[in-house]
């Protein structure tokens, strides 16, 4: 009858805290639930919201890794080992691990993501892309290195690699490689013009988006692209799915419901 | 040859599920999704006279058998909302908008601006369990409810369908009331008024700490209210609460509903619970004999 | 060393956890062992003055996340419930005497009865959801429920709860009636009204066709009427509605409870229940440093 | 957390229709519920009545053998094939099978519960001691031939086999051999005497026993002997459980809860 397994909050205690970058933690906590990379959880710290975070470690020992944006992101990123966190989920249609030469394009704290599925991918060839605002917002590099053959950096600045933004390095790296598949997760600008050379270069592509949620389960509609829930149908859309999508780098809504130019 | 067709206080439709208010019905995309799913009508989330946030997370429960929300009606306004009507209006199947307000003149302000946008119905929101000052607070009154219908049937051509809490001992009396305001049909039910703690957390989950109970946990409330309603009145009645597949709507409809409302189901199952229910309707159908579905409606009476 | 021991309104009971109403509890044998399943206090069946068959069966629909039932009161008559209670009182914990009846009048012949068979406690069932006359018919009108309370109050010295009903939004007022007339502690909650309609057999099941639901499906609904019952009420409050469990039991108690009352459970997990929610509190408060059950009353409440 | 699976009204037809002796009938119906011998069900005969029945063939063509005795077994053997019936189950703790040799005892409908547990007995020696009242009223003397290696019956009144009761015929037989165990199921006081033999003889035993079923689900106890649910801890019970029960062949209850004599 029902699609999927019931998800009810539990209690995690942290069990480890890395910084990864200005204001970015990772949260590493004991919890079995079975995850495929691109899920994500909700995490409610009691007195002050739930939140939804892409998991940035699969396996017993699950991880998060949060930016510092607001109320919520910062108490999370203010968590010492041995503080609790509840939390439901998986919930959501993560990557299909795609086979191949591969590039992964992240911006911000869209490698939290894909690190998980570049990690899953077995005999194929990865290249990286990660963008940052500047180098002290730089993610992930170190880790990327494990499973890909090729990881570049952009920073808007220029304070390391390629001088720029992750869809124009992308672009370069396309020129030089045929990829099999492109994965992405960052930004929706980002991730809308990165479609677009996708399908400017004929290249299959999966992304990641975000979206305002408030069930997370699949029931509200808080946070339908088109109809789509991302937490439900996403948060992991293809190339072919999101150009059906008119809301698509758009439009997304608030609390309310209402639209807003993105 | 089956047929699933019904007439609902005049709205024609293909099959007897409707999509319930507050599950995927707050934008014209999510809406138009669910009628693909095979849904006979939709039910707009219910809408306010400005813009509101609804309560902050958590906002839902999930449970073995069924939810636990307090979503706290957000929405974007009924001013916001016309666009998402014009674009739920392509489905080409009929949209009752769901309003809430506070008094009997937003009640029918709101319901107006419905008729506008196209509603072929207008669904009050009486039951609400967990948003202070609306919903179920008026919805237990049958003076208050007799009021607010009449003003809204003044103020609209549409039929008026409204939607009473179980939470009470006298919903029949709430129904009878609205009955002879001159409502066109009763919904029932909206959730059951719970609270979910967790013991780690040592406190309740809901922001709102209290929310409200739906899926399958609810459907024998729901059931016996449809059978009680339907015993008392002379109108149609229009049944919701923990349906989730053919066998389920159909004990609604035997309890006496003319068709069904399906909200935690879409959550459960997906958006094609609409289609599957009526593939299984119509099996039972052709398994017995039965031509028209309306034969169904209130067999399990004697 | 952690402490279970509870004292309610006088009664003092080695852990919180009853046997509910209306589960084993009709005969003297078998209070005996939910005895021995570990509970700390035990609730008869609930007793009428004379013996009833109850309903017809069907009397039970089973359901995956709990129960429907409509037994109608079955009891032998307070005469030969006599036996019982001595049979019973070997157990060495205390036995509450569950009675039911249509006038104050009766609820005190019977309470006085209770009393003299060593019953501890008294508990009056004005919530029972289907068993004409009786139970909730009276439970949902606070003047009524108060008049019986204090007739119950002048005919015995024991302590007396009432239990109430979830099935009305009067809940509360009902509640500050028995406490203004002298009950001693609160009960909830008794089953909610609904009905199963079997869709082969185009009928309800139950003989009676209405039943009351019970089990992990009410939970939600139970805890949220303790919450609102500690927070309005001075008087002890004993949760009950789907505990099969450590975690719904500490749940109802964080919520206000201080006593839980298991019946559904016992039906799904067996005597041992008792026991086995006992050890799970006990871990839960070994691991969290808690001494006392007592501290954990309540605790949810801000 | 739930220690059996959840049963609910399962609507069957009836595929086959036998007489069995004057005014017992047996109703076979596919129903493919997992069950083991001993196990019974909730048959409800809407607008009647439900009650109790012993599964008298297990597997998915499953069936009961139904002897008229009032309203709710008239309609039962009044059943043609086709007809439906709604089921519930199947119930309770059933025999456990045992190795050695046996003796099965079956007095009046009886044999319907012990059949399905002679059949599932391998490689092992069983012997039957069938009672009836009168001939015609004798069940299952030819299907016992299939699984007993020694079939014998009573009657009361002498008009075939033995004249006397099961018990006086067991008694017969247990002085002939010496079996390992004795299986039970008839009048309760047909098993108080028999309870009392094997003690005498110090012949391990279970037996079957009956009582008035309300939610047969272990929930209200109209059922209880002694504190223990024939629905739930039994229907079938070992000797030394037996032994420790007072009401055992002593007393019953009514549908109102109170004591009756046996
Ligand atoms: C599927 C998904 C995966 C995500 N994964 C990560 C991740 O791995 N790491 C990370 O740092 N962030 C992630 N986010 C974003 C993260 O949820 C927001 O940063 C966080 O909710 C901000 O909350 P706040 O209270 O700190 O900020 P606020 O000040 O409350 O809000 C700031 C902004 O955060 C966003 N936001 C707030 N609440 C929500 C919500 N309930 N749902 C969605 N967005 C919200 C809104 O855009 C809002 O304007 C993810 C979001 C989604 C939808
Ligand atoms: C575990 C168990 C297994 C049984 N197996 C069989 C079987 O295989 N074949 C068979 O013919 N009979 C069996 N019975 C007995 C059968 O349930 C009764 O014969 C039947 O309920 C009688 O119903 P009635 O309406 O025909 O008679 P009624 O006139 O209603 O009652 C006659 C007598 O039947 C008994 N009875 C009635 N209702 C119930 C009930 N709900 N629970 C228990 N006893 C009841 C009472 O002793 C009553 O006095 C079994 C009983 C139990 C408890
Ligand atoms: C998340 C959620 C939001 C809801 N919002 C509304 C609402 O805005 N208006 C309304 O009338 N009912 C609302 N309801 C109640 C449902 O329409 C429905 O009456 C109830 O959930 C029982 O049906 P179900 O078991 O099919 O979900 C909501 C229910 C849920 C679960
Ligand atoms: C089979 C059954 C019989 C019951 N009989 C009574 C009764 O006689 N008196 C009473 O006060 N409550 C009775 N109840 C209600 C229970 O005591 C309890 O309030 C309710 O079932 C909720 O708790 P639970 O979920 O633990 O079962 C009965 C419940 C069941 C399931
Ligand atoms: S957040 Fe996706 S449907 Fe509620
Ligand atoms: S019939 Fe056995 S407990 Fe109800």
């Amino acid at each position: 009858m029902t699609e999927r397994f019931m998800v009810t909050q539990t209690m995690v205690t942290i069990a480890s805290r890395t910084e990864e970058a200005e204001g970015v933690v990772t949260l590493r906590f004991d919890w079995n639930a079975p995850a495929s990379p691109g899920q994500f959880i909700m995490v409610w710290i009691p007195g002050v919201d739930e939140v939804p975070m892409s998991l940035s470690y699969l396996g017993d020992r699950k991880g998060i890794t949060v930016k510092n944006i607001g109320e919520a992101t910062k108490a999370l990123t203010s968590m010492l080992v041995g503080d609790r966190i509840m939390v439901r989920g998986p919930y959501g249609r993560g990557y299909h691990v795609p086979t191949g030469k591969i590039l992964v394009v992240g911006g911000g704290t869209g490698m939290a993501s894909l690190l998980p599925a570049m990690e899953r991918i077995s005999a194929t060839d990865v290249h990286t892309a990660i963008g940052a605002r500047n180098e002290k917002e730089l993610l992930f590099e170190e880790r990327s290195k494990k499973t890909s053959s090729n990881v570049r950096v952009s920073t808007d600045d220029g304070s390391k690699g390629f001088h720029g933004n992750a869809v124009q390095l992308a672009k370069e790296m396309m020129s030089e490689t045929r990829y099999d598949m492109v994965l992405g997760c960052g930004p929706e600008k980002m991730l809308f013009f990165l479609h677009k050379l996708c399908l400017d270069m004929g290249i299959p592509c999966q992304m990641s988006l975000e979206r305002y949620m408030k069930c997370g389960g699949g029931l509200c509609g808080s946070c339908a692209i088109d109809g789509k829930r991302v937490c439900r149908e996403g948060p992991v859309f293809s190339g072919d799915e999101l150009k059906e999508m008119k809301e698509f780098g758009k439009q997304r809504r608030d609390e309310c419901g209402g639209r807003l130019k993105l | 040859m089956t047929s699933l067709k019904v007439v609902l206080a005049g709205v024609e439709m293909e099959n007897p599920t409707m999509l319930a208010s507050g599950i995927m019905g707050e934008t014209g995309g999510s809406l138009l999704a669910m009628a693909k799913g095979g849904a006979g009508a939709l039910v707009t989330k219910s809408i306010g006279s400005v813009p509101r946030q609804g309560h902050k997370n958590p906002t839902l429960v999930e449970l073995e058998y069924g939810y636990m929300n307090a979503m706290g009606l957000p929405n974007p306004g009924i001013e916001a909302f016309g666009d998402e009507m014009y674009e739920a209006s392509k489905a080409g199947i009929p949209i009752v908008g769901s309003v809430f307000g506070s008094s009997a003149e937003e009640f029918a302000t709101l319901a107006r601006r419905m008729q506008e946008y196209g509603a072929e119905a207008v669904e009050l929101n009486l039951s609400c369990p967990h948003a202070k000052g609306y919903g179920m607070e008026m919805g237990v009154d049958p003076d208050v409810v007799a009021n607010i219908v009449e003003e809204v049937k003044q103020a609209v051509v549409i039929p008026v369908f409204a939607k009473l809490t179980p939470n009470t001992h006298k919903l029949i009396d709430v129904a009878k009331a609205a009955e002879g305001a001159g409502v066109d049909a009763i919904v029932a039910i909206n959730t059951l008024k719970a609270m979910k703690i967790d013991v780690d957390a040592r406190q309740p989950v809901l922001s709102n700490r209290y929310g409200g109970l739906s899926g399958p946990a609810v459907r024998g409330v729901g059931v016996r209210c449809v059978y009680e309603l339907f015993e008392a009145l002379k109108i149609p009645v229009i049944g919701v609460g923990g349906i989730e597949d053919w066998r389920s709507a159909l004990e609604y409809m035997m309890a006496g509903a003319v068709a069904v409302q399906i909200g935690s189901g879409v959550g459960r199952s997906g958006p094609q619970v609409f289609g599957d229910i009526c593939a299984g309707i119509s099996d039972y159908m052709t398994q017995n004999g039965i031509r028209d579905i309306t034969q169904l409606v209130g067999v399990a009476h004697d």
